[in-house]
Parts: C-alpha cells; sequence; structure tokens
C-alpha cells in the first residue's frame, strides 16, 4: 500500500471519528468544538479528491462562517424550562437501524457505480475558451450552469429576509444582535486592524485568481465577510443597521449586475446568460467582483442575525 | 478500491451519522449541526462522483465541483435561517429542544391580535 | 544541488514533526490547562515553522515562499489569541486544573 | 521525495487523532480550545505537506484560507469562553 | 459526445424567451425591494404581479397555439452541459394557476400587508411581499425546470420563501411552527440533493429527458429515486411525514396560508411526477405506485378525520389540505403500468391534474374566506361562528362554493378531478382506491357541513368587530369561482395537459 493511499485511509477514518463524536457527544460544546475540527479536515478531503476549489469553499464556509454562526448560537440560548428528553431506546434502535440501512444502500451505489465513470469533462474543458476563463468550475458557474448560481444568489437573499423577518417589530429596520464585547481587550483590537487588510487582500486574490485558477465569488466573498464580522465584533465599526441604503445597495448589486448582464444576453448574444463572445471574460469578471462584495455582505449579516434594536 | 472509492463509502457513514443525529437528539442546536454532518456526507459522494470524473487533463469532472459549491452556499443559508428560528423560539420559550407531541389546537392566536 | 535541497526539506521537516509529537504528547499528559498551553505553543511556533522552513525551497517562486512565510505568521497571530484566551479564562475560574 | 512528504502528513495526521482525546476529554473548554488550535496548525502543516508532496501550489491557498479563518474563529471561542467560564465535563 | 443526445434536438423554441421571464420577474421585484427599502414594496410587488400574471397568459397561449411544449436553451448551452427550461401543457397550466392565484392573494393581502403610509416600512409588509415574490419565483422555475440540480435551487427559493412566511405574526406557536417545518425542509432537500448526486454519478446528467432516455432499471436509479421520493414527500406532508403542516398552515397570516396550501406543497409534489413520469419513465413498478397511492388513502381517511375533530377554523382546513394531497398520489398508480397505453391512463392523469389545480383555487379561497372572517369576528374558533353567514354573506358564499370541490360535488372542478379519477381506478380494476375516494368525500362533506351549518345557524348573535371592504370579499368569490369553472371541462382527457407528452395523446377517447 502507497504511502497516499495510506493517508487517505487514516483520514477518511479520523474523519469519520470526527463525525461520530460531533454526533453523539453528550455535551454541546464539546459537539460544537469537533464539528470545526470535522470542517478543517473536510477541506483536506477536499484536496484529495483533486477539488481546490471546493476545497477553499468548505474551508470559508463550513469551518469558518458555519462554525462561527453555531457557536453564536450555543452562546445565546438559555434552557430554562426542563432538560432533554430523550428518545425512547426502541425509537433510537429504529432510527439507528433506518440510517444504517441508508449507508449501506449509499456504499452498494458506491460500489456500482459505472466502471466507465460518465463525465462532463471534456465538454467542459473544450467549451471553456469560448469564456475566456481558465478555470473549469468557474466556467460552470457562470457560463454553462449560470442560471443555477443566479437563482442561489436569489436564495441568499430571501434566507436574509427571512432572517430579517424574525425581528421584534419595533427593532425593525433597527441593527442586528451580533454579540459583540462589552470591552474589547487590547489584543482583540489588535488582531481587528492587522487582520482585515490581509484578510482583504486574500479575499480579492481569491476573487481575481479565480477565473483561472482555484478560487472565485464565494470564496473571496466569505473572507471579506469573516473580517468585517470581526471588525464588527470588536467594535472598530458599529453593526450597521438594516435599512441603512448603502448596506441595502451592497446586498443587491451583485445580483443585479449578473442578471442585467444575463439580460443583455437576450440582445448581444442571442440568449440569457450568454455572453458577447469578444466580451466574455471581463463581463464574467464584473459579474464576479459585485457578485464577491454582495456574497460579503449577505454572509456577514446572515451571521449577524435579525434586527434587534434601534439606532441611538 | 482506490482512494475515491473508499471516501465514497467515508461519505455514505456519514449521510448514516448526519440522519441519525438529525432524528434523534432533541436539541435543536444539535440538529442543524447533524444536518450539516449529514449535508458534508452528501456534497462528499458529489466530490467522489467528480474525482471518478476525471478527464480530458482535469483532476475531477468540474461540472459535480460547481453544484457542490452552489450547495455549500445553500446549506449555509439554511443553517442561517435554522438558527435564527432556533433563537427566537429559544427567546421565547426558553426551550432548546421541541416536544415531539402533536400540535395543540388549543392556542386561539386570532385573538391576540 | 537538487539532492542537497531535498536533505535540508527531509531534515527540516523532519524536526518540525518531531516538534509537532512533542506538542501533543504536551497536551495530552501535562497537568495542567496552562502547561499544555506552554507545550502547545512549541507546536505553533517550531512545529510549523520548521515545516514552512523545510519546504521553502520546494515553493514554486517568490509568490509561493511569500505564501508559506504569511501562513506561518497567520498561525502564529491565531495562537497568540489562544493564548490570550487561556489566560484569561484560567485566571477567572481560579486555576483550576 | 514524494513518499517522504506523505509520511510526514501521516505523521501529523496520527497526531492530530491523538490531540482529539484531549477535546474529549477536557476537563475545561480551554483545554479543549487548545485542542482546536494544535489540531489547526496540523492542519495547515498537512497541506502544505500536500501541496509540496504533490506539485499543486493552488492547496497552499486553501492552507493559507484555512490560516486565516482559524484565527478569525478562535476570536469567536474568545467571545464566547468569556460568557461560560465553568468547565463543562460532560 | 453521447449517443442519445440528439435524440431531444432541443433548441430554443420562438416563444422561449417567456420562461426566463417567467422566472426572473419576481426575482427583478426582490432585488428592486432591496435595494431600495419597504417604503415601495407594495407598489413594486403589484406592478409585478400584473407582469407576471401576462407572462404567464402568454405562456399559456404560445403552448396552445404551437401545440407542443416551449424550450429555452439558458445560455445557449445545451444539456447536458447547459440548462434548459422547458414548459408543457401540464407546466402552462401550472404557470397559468400560479398566476392567477398569486394575484388574487397579493390584491387580498392588501388588507393585511398594505402600506397606508407610504414612508415608513414595517417588517410585515417588506418581508410579506419579498416572500411572495420568491414563492413565486420558485414555483416558476420549479414548472419549467428540466434539470435536476436546477430544480433542487428552485426548490430551495421555495423552501426559505415559504418558512418565513408561517412565522410573520410572530407569536410563540407560530415560531415553532416554522421551525418544524424548517427541520424537516432541511431533510427534505438535503435528501433530494442526495439522490441528485447518486443520478450524476451514475448517468452523467442531470436534464430530465435525456435521463429518460438513460436510466435502467438497477440499484443506483432505485436507490436514488427512492431517496428523492423521500425528502419530496416530507416537503408535500403526505401523510405521514404530515406533522409540520397544520400549524405551519394554521399559523401564518391569511394570505401566507393561502399560498402555502395552495401552491407551495405542490412544487415538491410536481417533482415527484417529474421524476417518476418524466425522468425515470421505466422505473415506476406496481408495487412503488401501489404504495405512493396507499400512503395518499392513509392521508385522504387521516387528514379527513382529524378535520372534523377540529374546532379552529384555519386549522379544519390545513387538515384538509392534508387529506386533499391524498388524492394526488392516485395518479401514481392509475397513469402508469399496464395500464399506461389504455385510454383511462390519459383520464387519470388529467383528473390528477385537475384535482391540483381546482384543490389551488378552492383552498386559496377557503383560507383567504377564512381570513376575513378571522378578522371580522376576532377568532377562528367554529363552535362561535353562528350567524357568520349573515354577517359576511359573499365570504361565507365564497368558503361553501370552494368546499363544493373539495367533496367533489359539481358543478366544480373537484367533481370532476375526482370523476375522472374514480371512473379510472374502476375501469382499471383497482376499485380499492375509488371506495377511498367516496369515503373521502363523504368526511370531506361531513366537515365542510359542520362549518357551513354553524355560519347560517341563526341562533348566533355576532358583532362584527371590523367591517370589512366588498371588494376582499370579491376576491375570495371570484377565486372559488375559479374551483367551479374547472368545473366545466369536459369529462375527458385534457388536450392542454397532454401536449408534450406523445405517448399519452394518442390515446384521447374518442
Amino acid at each position: 500500500m502507497t504511502y497516499d493511499v495510506l493517508f487517505d485511509l487514516g483520514l477518511a477514518g479520523v474523519l469519520i471519528a470526527i463525525a461520530a463524536g460531533a454526533i453523539f457527544a453528550r455535551g454541546s460544546f464539546v459537539s460544537l468544538v469537533l464539528f470545526m475540527v470535522y470542517g478543517l479536515l473536510l477541506a483536506i478531503v477536499w484536496v484529495r479528491l483533486s477539488a481546490v476549489d471546493v476545497a477553499l469553499t468548505e474551508t470559508a464556509i463550513g469551518g469558518g462562517v458555519t462554525g462561527m454562526l453555531l457557536l453564536g448560537a450555543a452562546s445565546r440560548l438559555r434552557a430554562t424550562k426542563g432538560s432533554a428528553v430523550k428518545a425512547g431506546f426502541p425509537a433510537r434502535l429504529a432510527a439507528g437501524a433506518l440510517c444504517i440501512l441508508v449507508s449501506i444502500a449509499l456504499g452498494i451505489v458506491v460500489y456500482a457505480l459505472p466502471e466507465v465513470p460518465p463525465t462532463l469533462a471534456p465538454i467542459a474543458k473544450e467549451n471553456l475558451a469560448s469564456s475566456g476563463l481558465g478555470n473549469p468550475v468557474a466556467g460552470v458557474l457562470f457560463v454553462y450552469r449560470a442560471l443555477d448560481t443566479l437563482l442561489e444568489k436569489v436564495v441568499l437573499l430571501l434566507a436574509l429576509a427571512g432572517v430579517w423577518s424574525l425581528a421584534q417589530d419595533q427593532a425593525w429596520g433597527g441593527m442586528p444582535g451580533l454579540r459583540v464585547y462589552a470591552k474589547p481587550n487590547s489584543i482583540l483590537v489588535f488582531l481587528a486592524q492587522v487582520l482585515p487588510p490581509v484578510g482583504i487582500t486574500v479575499g480579492i486574490y481569491m476573487f481575481w485568481a479565480g477565473a483561472n485558477r482555484p478560487g472565485g465569488a464565494f470564496q473571496g466573498g466569505t473572507v471579506l465577510a469573516a473580517m468585517w464580522l470581526l471588525v464588527m465584533m470588536a467594535r472598530l465599526r458599529e453593526v450597521p443597521a438594516i435599512d441603512t441604503l448603502w448596506v441595502r445597495q451592497l446586498l443587491v448589486v451583485g445580483p443585479a449586475i449578473f442578471l442585467l448582464i444575463g439580460l443583455l444576453g437576450f440582445v448581444f448574444a442571442d440568449s440569457f446568460l450568454a455572453y458577447p463572445p469578444d466580451h466574455a471574460k471581463p463581463l464574467i469578471v464584473i459579474a464576479e467582483a459585485a457578485l464577491t462584495l454582495s456574497i460579503g455582505v449577505t454572509l456577514a449579516l446572515l451571521v449577524a442575525g435579525p434586527p434587534e434594536r434601534m439606532r441611538q | 478500491m482506490n482512494s475515491a472509492t473508499m471516501f465514497g463509502y467515508c461519505g455514505a457513514m456519514l449521510v448514516g451519522l448526519g440522519l441519525f443525529g438529525l432524528v434523534t437528539n432533541p436539541e435543536i442546536l444539535r440538529k442543524i449541526l447533524a444536518f450539516n454532518v449529514l449535508g458534508s456526507g452528501v456534497f462528499l459522494l458529489f466530490g467522489v462522483i467528480a474525482r471518478r470524473g476525471a478527464a480530458a487533463g482535469l483532476g475531477a469532472d468540474p461540472v459535480p465541483q460547481a453544484l457542490v459549491i452552489t450547495g455549500i452556499v445553500v446549506a449555509f443559508s439554511a443553517t442561517a435561517m435554522a438558527v435564527a428560528l432556533l433563537v427566537r423560539f429559544n427567546k421565547e420559550t426558553g426551550e432548546i429542544t421541541m416536544s415531539s407531541d402533536a400540535p395543540s389546537d388549543s392556542g386561539r392566536s386570532e385573538e391576540r391580535r | 544541488m537538487k539532492f542537497a535541497i531535498d536533505i535540508f526539506t527531509v531534515v527540516m521537516v523532519s524536526s518540525g514533526v518531531v516538534f509537532f509529537m512533542a506538542g501533543t504528547v504536551g497536551l495530552l499528559r501535562f497537568p495542567d490547562t496552562l502547561t499544555r498551553l506552554h507545550a502547545l505553543t512549541k507546536v505553533d511556533n517550531l512545529g510549523l515553522g520548521l515545516i514552512v522552513f523545510g519546504l521553502l525551497p520546494q515553493a514554486q517562486g517568490l509568490l509561493g515562499a511569500l505564501k508559506l512565510l504569511s501562513i506561518w505568521v497567520l498561525v502564529q497571530l491565531s495562537g497568540a489569541i489562544v493564548s490570550q484566551l487561556i489566560a484569561q479564562a484560567t485566571q477567572r475560574s481560579g486555576r483550576q486544573t | 521525495m514524494t513518499s517522504f512528504l506523505f509520511a510526514a502528513a501521516i505523521f501529523v495526521l496520527v497526531m492530530e487523532a491523538l490531540g482529539l482525546v484531549r477535546i474529549l476529554r477536557g476537563p475545561a473548554d480551554a483545554d479543549r480550545i487548545l485542542s482546536v488550535q494544535l489540531i489547526g496548525s496540523g492542519g495547515v502543516a498537512v497541506l502544505l505537506l500536500l501541496s509540496a508532496a504533490t506539485q499543486t501550489p493552488a492547496i497552499m491557498d486553501v492552507a493559507l484560507m484555512l490560516a486565516l479563518l482559524a484565527t478569525f474563529v478562535s476570536v469567536a471561542f474568545l467571545r464566547d469562553v468569556r460568557h461560560s467560564d465553568e468547565p463543562t465535563n460532560t | 459526445m453521447t449517443p442519445d443526445a440528439n435524440i431531444f434536438a432541443d433548441v430554443t423554441s420562438a416563444d422561449g424567451y417567456l420562461l426566463v421571464l417567467a422566472v426572473i420577474f419576481p426575482v427583478i421585484g426582490i432585488l428592486l425591494t432591496m435595494a431600495f427599502g419597504g417604503q415601495h414594496v407594495e407598489r413594486i410587488a403589484l406592478g409585478l404581479l400584473l407582469a407576471g400574471l401576462a407572462v404567464a397568459i402568454a405562456i399559456l397561449a404560445a403552448v396552445l397555439r404551437d401545440d407542443q411544449s416551449l424550450v429555452y436553451i439558458v445560455g445557449n448551452w445545451r444539456p447536458p452541459l447547459g440548462i434548459a427550461l422547458r414548459a408543457d401543457g401540464v407546466s402552462a397550466a401550472m404557470i397559468m394557476t400560479i398566476a392567477v392565484v398569486i394575484c388574487a392573494t397579493g390584491f387580498y393581502a392588501r388588507g393585511e400587508f398594505g402600506q397606508p403610509d407610504a414612508s415608513v416600512s414595517t417588517r410585515g409588509s417588506y418581508t410579506f411581499w419579498i416572500l411572495l415574490l420568491g414563492i413565486w419565483s420558485g414555483l416558476n422555475a420549479i414548472a419549467v425546470g428540466a434539470d435536476l440540480f436546477n430544480l433542487y435551487v428552485a426548490l430551495e427559493l421555495l423552501t426559505f420563501a415559504a418558512v418565513p412566511l408561517v412565522c410573520l405574526k410572530g407569536y410563540q406557536e407560530t415560531i415553532k411552527a416554522a421551525l418544524r417545518y424548517m427541520l424537516f425542509a432541511l431533510v427534505g432537500s438535503i435528501l433530494y440533493l442526495l439522490g441528485t448526486a447518486l443520478i450524476y454519478g451514475g448517468y452523467g446528467t442531470l436534464d430530465i429527458s435525456l435521463l429518460a432516455a438513460r436510466v435502467q432499471p438497477e440499484p443506483v436509479a432505485f436507490i436514488a429515486a427512492a431517496l428523492m421520493t423521500t425528502g419530496l414527500l416530507a416537503k408535500t406532508a403526505l401523510f405521514p411525514l404530515h406533522l409540520w403542516l397544520p400549524p405551519a398552515h394554521a399559523g401564518a397570516p391569511a394570505p401566507g396560508s393561502a399560498i402555502l396550501s395552495a401552491l407551495v406543497v405542490k412544487g415538491s409534489f410536481i417533482l415527484i411526477v417529474r421524476l417518476w413520469f418524466d425522468a425515470m419513465p421505466g422505473l415506476l413498478t406496481f408495487a412503488t405506485a401501489q404504495l405512493l397511492a396507499t400512503l395518499g388513502a392513509g392521508a385522504i381517511l387521516f387528514g379527513s378525520v382529524l378535520a372534523l375533530r377540529q374546532t379552529r377554523l384555519k386549522l379544519l382546513i390545513a387538515y384538509s389540505t392534508i387529506a386533499q394531497i391524498g388524492y394526488l398520489f392516485f395518479i401514481f398508480p392509475l397513469a402508469s403500468g399496464d395500464s399506461a397505453s389504455t385510454p383511462w391512463a390519459s383520464i387519470a392523469w388529467t383528473g390528477g391534474w385537475l384535482q391540483l389545480f381546482s384543490h389551488a383555487f378552492a383552498k386559496a379561497a377557503m383560507f383567504m374566506a377564512a381570513g376575513l372572517i378571522a378578522e371580522a369576528v376576532g377568532h377562528d374558533q367554529i363552535p362561535d361562528l353562528g350567524g357568520v353567514g349573515r354577517a359576511l354573506p359573499v365570504t361565507v358564499f365564497a368558503f361553501g362554493l370552494a368546499g363544493l370541490s373539495l367533496m367533489g360535488v359539481p358543478p366544480s372542478g373537484g367533481f370532476v378531478a375526482k370523476w375522472m379519477l374514480l371512473s379510472a381506478a374502476v375501469m382499471e380494476g383497482q376499485w380499492w382506491w375509488a371506495v377511498i375516494m367516496l369515503v373521502g368525500g363523504l368526511l370531506a362533506g361531513g366537515y365542510v357541513f359542520m362549518v357551513l351549518g354553524k355560519a347560517l345557524s341563526t341562533n348566533g348573535s355576532l358583532t362584527l368587530r371590523v367591517p370589512i371592504p366588498q371588494h376582499r370579499q370579491a376576491i375570495v368569490l371570484a377565486v372559488a369561482l375559479c374551483a367551479v369553472l374547472l368545473g366545466l371541462m369536459p369529462l375527458q382527457p385534457s388536450g392542454l395537459l397532454m401536449i408534450g407528452r406523445p405517448e399519452m395523446h394518442t390515446n384521447v377517447l374518442e
């Protein structure tokens, strides 16, 4: 057995162990901590599957922002009424049997996947030149399946509207209840001053590199979101009220420009979301730049939660 | 057995684990966490399929990779919305679990406006 | 030349890995949080530092080397935050074991 | 060379797995966070080793991202531990 | 290239761009509202409502005129690499139904979420209109989607708009209901996505018509289909996965309930039909079809009996939704299998879809009527509704008309639909489903008359807290009339619903 297979085997084993720990752990904090670690190892798995684009996304969202979100929730929950009643043993046994069955069924599918795996890699690559992009994953996201990407941005906005709708009426239009430090200490302020320039550079690099190498708007946007949250938590900047005009416009600018470019396709490239052959790459880069900003703002506000207080 | 297939079995197990946590754990936050484990198992299966489809000099089929990226973002939005609901629910009721009793029809909510 | 560079990498990475081992053992065996923290600092500083140093010659171009170094700096930064946190937390909860 | 780098990665991975024990055993939340930090550093190391072993510079970006986000998440921990500094043994 | 890539030589139809507009118009509304704040939300939404209605009419006209499916190849990238949108006759009818119900609800909702003071943004109106547009976009995307992953995104669009609608009032029970709904929806979507992954792994495409040519009866296809169906059933709230529905649909504000019950649960049902009839036509075995219909039968009996036991009007209507969804699943055994080549399959197919459309109108009318009653008398406790028939005659009349459709009494769309399903069941020798349908009709009669009897009784002294404007009652009546008008359909396979399915088209009854 070669070393790389051995590594993969160990990685898979550790991953399962962590997942099992996160699911079965008694304490919620342990479970959350294990989940963070899980996200981290998952990123390595994606690297091993030659999916660096996904590894970047997983690191940024799966490990970073999701972890942040769950931690924030855990610290806000207070259990004032009786503790959790676990499902009875027979129920758990039945559920366990069902889940094992599902796993086995999936295992069978994995085993029975066609000998010659169907793939769209050749035609995806072949047609990539027309878009001027070098990264085939970006090609799928912004050229071949651009409609999915556009609608998924709308999903993000709807999720945000949904989160906002959970505000109390009197706090509508106010500031999200992101938990900040009452008294930020020096190291945090230091960090919030030092890290964002680095983070923003990385974020822009991710988006810029995304056209030709792994990276892109999602990954770049997530980094921007993380940096913005950091600055807000250290109270170097206030959390903006949700009816602030610039916030609203940043949220929308990405999807709006993408949609506009899509609609222009009706006129200049005889199809919705088609790009004129000579201008494909600049158009995609413009759309991605705007999307990076919008994704950053949306993700950060999703983590910040519904508005809770009015502006002073 | 090659690495991709092995990660496939790994994904299959993660799906089972996540599903179990989602169904049996009474704490809602843990359910949301289990949903994320379940989701990662699903994405991993996509990843395995992408890896198997390596061709034309690409290390993996880009189409499933792109689907996973979209899926991760959607799963994050779902998590954010579920968490917001949970926090509000907890604020209103002080509970962190959801009793599995059938919905009561006693609430005369219309009268409360 | 290639051979010398490889030897350098092997030596450096191996020593880094040894520090990783030492740190892990410390984390598991040391009696209280503060000494465990001490062990961890070794991993961040020296363990990762040596690995980064050993991989520098393998990096492709200046950008690659620069990235390697900034990764190390970033990990130092998060290490510092964690140290601060642990120090505060243990102080407040009365130096429990 | 490739084999050596993979072997080193396996070794670091094993260390990470051992570090998990501290997450499970605690006893204080602080100890668990130490362990996360160890595993984070280890993850970065593994990615760097893989990048060199497979000659894929792009993996370095993942390590960069990981280092950046790990710092960010550690701040989240900092925020929360301040509010719950009793050890949770469960 | 794969050999079957040319079987379905998809080219964009002349009017194909309408399909894009159907999905995109609501999105434009969402973006505008988000960008310019809540002050203009109502005007933006109402403007787009009318525009969307026009698009829906145009799509229906184009499909009827061409007598074939509309197709649009997005970005000129043909499947399997790209995404196609397709609208067959069923899609066109669906889009039309969606548009009518959404527009009616939108104008009805002005009473609740309108903005008398156009200078302030309020939580209720801002979110309601955005969510309404989101649901519309999601539903249209489902109706025209032809790619399993694109449909997944559409499904999520629908879910993310539907869940917050449940708890728009912000009461404790509604938050709980929304949370429960969310958890069911999460499992549902992820199981669907899992199936999608397996299908791509097995067949290398997610395009429905390409899949139809490639899918073989083998483990990959069966397991994927089972997972996807389970997930979608959870979202459709088919018995026994219905637990989340009653509190969610009863707790939402009346226009929200109308949309959720009339349309949103149908979104995932459409996907189930697409999956079994279009993507994997050879896979629907007798046992599977019987199982789905058995669950449907369970839903009819269980939902109807529980509806009879409710004391709150909105909960009663919600339980009736569970029952009425059950009928839809008779389409699986009756329009497939050995009988697929008989005219009765076409009859069952038509009946199933008619049930969906007429229930959409009827249920929207009922929830809106219940909303007006609750607004007028301040509660929706059925025992205390005596005399409401005199106070709100138009509303109660509309409720009664909608009730006819649920019971399956002529003249109503529900009657035609159930009659077609019933006769198909008898003629195909599956008489047991006919028995269930008859029992379900009787039970529906029971709960509808329970409400009407109370409302029309004269021995109640009822004072209205707020007067209800005539035009809002007129909207409810108009929607109920739509359900009745569907009853004027001839008892024959509908030509419109056969467009795009050549295998059924040839079998129209002489």
